[in-house]
């Protein structure tokens, strides 16, 4: 099992903890994993996107070029990764800033209002997680458990208290 | 009456210029996005700009001009 | 111990602190920063120096300083700014002084770019500054082997008193794998009788210095390091190795490019073509006596790298004509397809 | 119809890549607008630095040099003594200019090379992510200095005009601020003599403009100004401290 | 024209004014002294400008802006000076400036001594700086050759927009030799339409940079200069060869070391050996074809240097394992003698 | 029997390579009779330049290290760092410290780093045979001055000590001279003062030492000392630039 | 009385010393060479030093030692 | 017909200048010629030599190792070089300031007061012409005549004053 997931958005949409949090639950299910994130001046204000392998076997390249699954969070990514995705492969869209329809056939896609979700539970700038929970609840790579568990591990000591809301928008998008 | 205009999509929201116009007649407008994803700057009462050049002085992104129609 | 999720930057620096060097002087510039930054974070904490000096120039030669003064001292930098410490590290390696010195190479020439690059290639391993004189280079290809190539570069600088550069890229920089720190705590330091640390008055001054105004003098220090140099082209050459036994096609690649290749190589074993990998983690010593043996069995081999072709040449004159060695590359940050390489294989097998 | 205000014809149509509200841009219109003013875009020649205006030769109507980080007087140094006739002017930050570039800048100065210098000190290495500058305060949190600059440690903030203001060769030497209206058009008055200074022969002139990082001091662009105010105009006073446009080059 | 003595240095210098180089930035540095001395006394008497810069870095940097400017310009340095300016001129070929630039070598690493030395060929000829990119690096091995090749190194230049390196050792430069210098006056110097004149208004502005965020639009300009690159490897490689049809023993050498090879090719001649040389006068692009060719017949080739082994891999990788190739030196200032070579002929022989 | 004067312990017993005459040997032999009078050269460092007094490694009896042209201060800096508790000194000449080795000579003042600094003008470069140095006088001629320092080509000489003392860092600057017995004992003085302010951690301390260079100038030792009366002196006026020293390190 | 010796070999024949001699006791032994060729400094009438240590202190290459014997 | 000429002395005692003539010399007698010098801090206050090659083919390595012809002006350089001439060859040496006799039986020995001469004929540092002409008149590698022009072509134009005096030198040394 290979997973090559592409998580893709603006900068301050929290995309490279997103990623981040899948590669610990990863981790934590005893898988290989590698996260790699876009660099460069044009994160300043612009996309900001994230490479995640999640395998059984070491991982070799770092970089996903053709994703098994995509999560996307703003029309750019979406525009230009939308073509990327493995046959086969899922997208998981945030349709509350996403208003297009992917019309590829050879895909499974995944509409969810994430960003409008999470305003109107009062989880702030926790849409990532929701979208994360959608992800992991389509493609089953881990558990609800392990993923909590990279929850845990990706919230650095000093913001302790941010776990539970995480957890919260992650169980709301896996319940979608 | 001076005419203030603003290149919409090269705004940035930074809201600067609506720090410094005195007639506080230059505001964000909230309800829509430009194409670069921020709420742009606008005049709302242009008739009482004063044509003062303040907004336009202090824009770090040139988006203002200013035209004086007689 | 438990395994953890790091960049690599933030491992080579942890890395660097386990091995107990507390001197950090760095400048910033990307794809590094990160190694700075956590030094900056870290070193306060445990009694070490993180100084962020003026220039790369100052930097290195702040390196010389610490180094002479017998601590473990530590540098990193991206291509320009390694461009600018190439007279200081003759200087050090003329002094005979241990360091490590990071490279996360981003695309040149000039300002470039910032994507990965292996571009520093010829400068890391024929010695970018002037004079006969070698520098160990070392290539990790994941973020474990980076902490591991990390903590053995300050022992490998500290046995030969010279430096040692790390090369990656922003690919391994930036990313993050799973890794574990091995025991390194309590581990002694080998004193360094040669050191300037004041002689208390209770030994002659130390001297460092790599001026010698006569050149039998001169040449007979140069000599006596050459000499050294042999002792590690024999003893401390290091490769990954993987299907030589009967492979037609056997591509060479280091760091991350290696990872590519891998993703390749399972293309071409789908396809029936026989390949094989030499992954040399060791640049300079070359693995030259692997990729010779090979050369005499196989069909050809590839040189695969982010670059117009540099440790091609090293890959020839290892072969020494035995087999065709060809060259595969991608160069301005670009970073080669799996696929393309794939088709190289395919032409060549 | 008249126009009060517009685009300046020595700018070009590119949009600047500056964070929202960064003072960048507004520094950049305003020596656009002093060479529309004197009427100099088809003799001027800009070297741009390395930091976040390392774009500056795509916004500049005019010949442009994109020099090493903080090689710019140096590499202006080689155009003007090329094209002796031709305006030179180099736009560098404070981690170009105040560190790696000292020696550059010093020098540059000492010889009275007849070029300007714009110099945006905005206490920090914006472009690479929020680096210490020479030229940050005392105690301000930066990602190489989490704990605040400390004294003991990193020393104190450098205070170019000042220092480049004791070496003969200097003639014109003043510090701005684009905080303010008020201050920002002094700042296009400052650099517009800066510019005169030089067709005069007059010799090296700067101006040191205090200017905002909004995404690396971690706030609004409005507060930015504020911090600008509150923090760096009191260590950095604004003023002139070297003019000798008065007479004849010494 | 009246045959002249004069010092290497001052001849290089004098050269590079007839070549119409009318901008020299330097930096003090034995052995290369007089180059400045030179321009000092000459330039403001012609309306040139000499201008010793506050360090290498800035000389380097300074030329980097006048060609880009559009004019001729020079600077000159030795070994150490040669490794502080690499970062320039990466900065030079990657925005594609003409310049000339003369090393001077002098023993490293670090600041070694100041006598002859051959150890900077890796930095001249794989690049010192970071990055893909080429310096075309000539070697002359009389003051003679030394002038002809400063005024072609500026056409050179100008031809391809790329920096030329002359080099060579403080023999060289010390030495005085009878010259004339070739008739230059009057010869027009293409027009440089891609500098930064000032616009008058009458065109776009142009834009001297190196920096390109894309690694695709960066990748295209480099590979483009990749077949610049090929194109001079074509036709602008220069060598001297001397006695290869019979050689048994072909030795390659260049600069001053190549004349005193040739005082130990006589001694072999009395002892009947045959040996043949072959000179390269650019170090790149590397006479490859002639040492293949030559590597074919010959039983041996002895690359020899004043370094510990450099330009040897170059030989080797042209060579191409057709014959064994040897390498005797000396390095740290220490000059080969000719009975020294001659017994390493015989060896091999 | 009484010694008035001998040869202080910190000197090896090597031979100065200085030409007849030229004052580098006495600056050495006033730094080792400091550190002989403060008792601390089992805990110096010292840090040679490039220049003619490359070889001080030779002659000072303590620990030293050979620096790279002009980075002295920083590899004095990184020396500091490994042993807070040395004294660390670098002894380096106007051509090492104000031209190649600007930003390293700003920085290390503006950081406050606790090291001393002896700085010897001879207003040329003694090493190389005699080329400009910033610091040569107006007018003046050298190699690479042929018709002497012009204004317009060349620039104005740096003033090294007015130009630290404007950096909040450094701590004592002074500038001294060897061309009298009562300058010769004050300079000593000095010397002495700006290692104590060393021992006391105060910061940066640096003195600047106006010396001769005969053979370069064209003149014999004695006419030498009389020019740099009669020149140097008028244009480098000496005495005490900053002192900190009174109170605690700000 | 006052000791004025010379390390005579180690002189480099600058004459510094003779210029500061109150007594203008210290002169150049103008019929002499040292073993590195320069005609050394020398005081001729030791007697009347008197010990101020001004030769010595301008000796650029600490020739000279001084000696008070009681 | 090659002959590798050494001088060496001090600094200051005109070394460089007097291989320069020579090298000038055989420039105008249609020979090819290289000088080379000893270049390093050592030549601060200490020895000063040059090498210089006059011959009918060209030049290969400027070197002199085993000079044909030693002229040498001070002690260190006599012990330093004297076993350096080649067998057959001459070594001028200044009397004046070289007070050893070479004890070497394969090799001509010319011994002059040049210095001494100099003095006595109010030549003041011209000892070197006169060495030189002594080596000339030994060795007769080239012409009195173009010597002279040697000269002329040796001294500055800023110094044309000095040409007779060396002139008059050389012809004592000559005639010596
Ligand atoms: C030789 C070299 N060192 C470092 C860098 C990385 N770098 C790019 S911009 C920059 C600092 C920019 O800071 P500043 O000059 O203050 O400009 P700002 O971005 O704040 O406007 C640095 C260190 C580089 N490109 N080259
Ligand atoms: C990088 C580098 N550049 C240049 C030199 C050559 N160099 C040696 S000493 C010197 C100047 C010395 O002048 P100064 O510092 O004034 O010392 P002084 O000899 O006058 O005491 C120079 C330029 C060098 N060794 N290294
Ligand atoms: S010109 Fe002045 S009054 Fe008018 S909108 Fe702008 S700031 Fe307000
Ligand atoms: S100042 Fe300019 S960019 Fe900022 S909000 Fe106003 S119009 Fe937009
Ligand atoms: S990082 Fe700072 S200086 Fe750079 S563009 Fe953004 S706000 Fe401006
Ligand atoms: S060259 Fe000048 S500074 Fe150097 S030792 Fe001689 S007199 Fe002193
Ligand atoms: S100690 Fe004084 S009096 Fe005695 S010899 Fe020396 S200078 Fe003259
Ligand atoms: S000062 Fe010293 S070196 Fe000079 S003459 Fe007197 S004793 Fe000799
Ligand atoms: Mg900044
Ligand atoms: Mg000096």
């Amino acid at each position: 099992m290979t997973r090559e997931i592409l998580f893709a958005g603006f900068g301050g949409q929290g995309i490279l903890f997103c990623g981040k949090v899948a590669a610990y639950a990863g981790l934590v299910s005893g898988l290989e994993v590698s996260w790699l994130p876009s660099y460069g001046p044009e994160m300043r204000g612009g996309t900001a996107n994230c490479h995640v392998i999640l395998s059984d076997k070491p991982v070799g390249s770092p970089i996903v070029n053709n994703p098994t699954d995509l999560v996307v969070m703003n029309l750019p990514s979406f525009d230009k990764f939308e073509k990327t995705v493995a046959k086969g492969g899922n997208i998981i869209i945030d349709s509350s800033l996403i208003g297009k329809k992917s019309e590829r056939e050879d895909i499974n896609v995944h509409y969810i209002p994430a960003t409008q979700m999470a305003n109107d539970m009062g989880l702030g700038k926790l849409a990532n997680m929701i979208m994360l929970g959608k992800m992991i609840s389509v493609t089953k790579i881990i558990s609800f458990e392990q993923v909590k568990k990279g929850i845990e591990k990706s919230v650095p000591p000093s913001k302790k208290d941010l776990i539970e809301s995480n957890i919260r928008a992650f169980e709301a998008g896996y319940n979608y | 009456m001076n005419k203030v205009t603003f290149d919409e999509n090269a705004c940035k929201g930074c809201e600067l210029c609506t720090t410094v116009c005195p007639k506080k007649i230059v505001v964000m407008a909230k309800d829509r996005l430009n194409s670069r994803g921020f709420h742009p700057a606008q005049v709302i009462e242009q008739d009482k700009c004063i044509g003062c050049k303040f907004c336009a002085t202090i824009c770090p992104d040139v988006v203002i001009t200013i035209k004086k129609e007689n | 111990m438990d395994k953890v999720l790091m960049k690599g930057n933030e491992a080579i620096a942890e890395a660097a602190i386990r091995a107990n060097c507390r001197h950090f002087f760095g400048y910033p510039i990307t794809p590094q920063t990160e190694i700075s930054a956590y030094m900056a974070k870290r070193m306060p904490k445990i009694g070490g120096t993180f100084l962020q000096a003026e220039s790369e120039i100052a930097a290195i030669n702040m390196v010389y300083g610490a180094a002479g003064a017998g601590v473990r001292a530590m540098t990193s930098s991206s291509s320009p700014g390694i461009s600018l410490k190439m007279e200081g590290l003759s200087y050090i390696a003329g002094a005979d002084l241990p360091c490590v010195v990071v490279n996360i190479v981003r695309a040149g020439p000039g300002l470039g770019g910032i994507q990965p690059a292996q571009s520093d290639y010829f400068q890391a391993v024929k010695g970018g500054g002037h004079g006969d004189y070698r520098v160990i280079v070392v290539a990790p290809a994941s973020i474990q082997e980076a902490v591991d190539s990390t903590i053995n570069a300050f022992d490998l600088a500290d046995k030969y008193r010279m430096p040692v550069m790390i090369i990656g890229d922003g690919m391994l920089g930036q990313m993050m794998e799973p890794i574990t720190f091995p025991e390194t705590a309590g581990k002694a330091l080998a004193e360094k009788e040669w050191a300037t640390t004041g002689t208390k008055m209770t030994r002659k001054p130390n001297i460092i210095n790599s001026l010698y105004i006569q050149p039998e003098e001169l040449e007979k220090i140069i000599m006596a390091r050459q000499k050294k140099y042999e002792d590690i082209e024999k003893s401390e050459v290091k490769y990954e190795a993987e299907g030589l036994d009967d492979a037609e096609i056997v591509i060479v690649a280091y760091g991350t490019t290696a990872r590519i290749v891998k993703a390749a190589m399972a293309l071409a074993q789908k396809s029936g073509i026989k390949t094989g990998l030499i992954r040399p983690i060791t640049l300079w010593p070359f693995p030259k006596d692997i990729i010779y043996k090979t050369a005499k069995k196989a069909k050809a081999i590839i040189s695969v790298e982010m670059s117009t072709g540099q440790m091609v040449e090293d890959v020839r004159l290892a072969a020494n004509g035995a087999c065709p060695v060809y060259f595969y590359g991608r160069t301005g940050g670009a970073v080669p397809q799996p696929k393309a390489i794939f088709e190289e294989i395919r032409r060549y097998a | 119809m008249q126009v009060l205000f517009q685009r300046p014809k020595a700018l070009t149509d590119a949009p600047f890549h500056y964070c929202p509200g960064c003072t960048h841009g507004i520094i950049h219109r305003l020596i656009a607008e002093v060479i529309d003013e004197l009427g100099v875009q088809g003799d001027t020649i800009g070297v741009a630095p390395v930091g976040c205006a390392v774009f500056a030769y795509n916004y500049f109507n005019c010949d442009m040099q994109e020099a090493a980080h903080g090689r710019a007087p140096a590499v202006a140094t080689g155009i003007k003594r090329a094209h002796p006739e031709n305006i030179v002017f180099t736009y560098q930050g404070d981690g170009d200019l105040a560190a790696i570039g000292t020696a550059e800048t010093v020098h540059a100065a000492a010889r009275s090379e007849n070029i300007t210098v714009i110099f945006v000190n905005n206490a920090i290495y914006g472009m690479t992510g929020g680096q210490m500058a020479p030229t940050s305060l005392v105690g301000q949190v930066t990602q190489t200095s989490p704990y605040g600059r400390k004294v003991e440690m990193q020393g104190y903030p450098v205070k170019v005009a000042e220092m480049l203001s004791t070496l003969e060769g200097s003639a014109f030497i003043k510090r701005c601020s684009v905080d303010s209206i008020k201050n920002i058009n002094d700042t296009r008055a400052s650099i517009k003599k800066a510019f005169q200074c030089q067709i005069d022969k007059k010799g090296f002139s700067l101006i040191e403009v205090l200017s905002t990082c909004p995404t690396n001091w971690g706030l609004s662009p409005v507060e930015a100004l504020e911090w600008l105010r509150g923090n760096m105009m009191p260590h950095y006073p604004l003023g002139t401290y070297k003019d000798i446009t008065g007479g004849d080059k010494k």
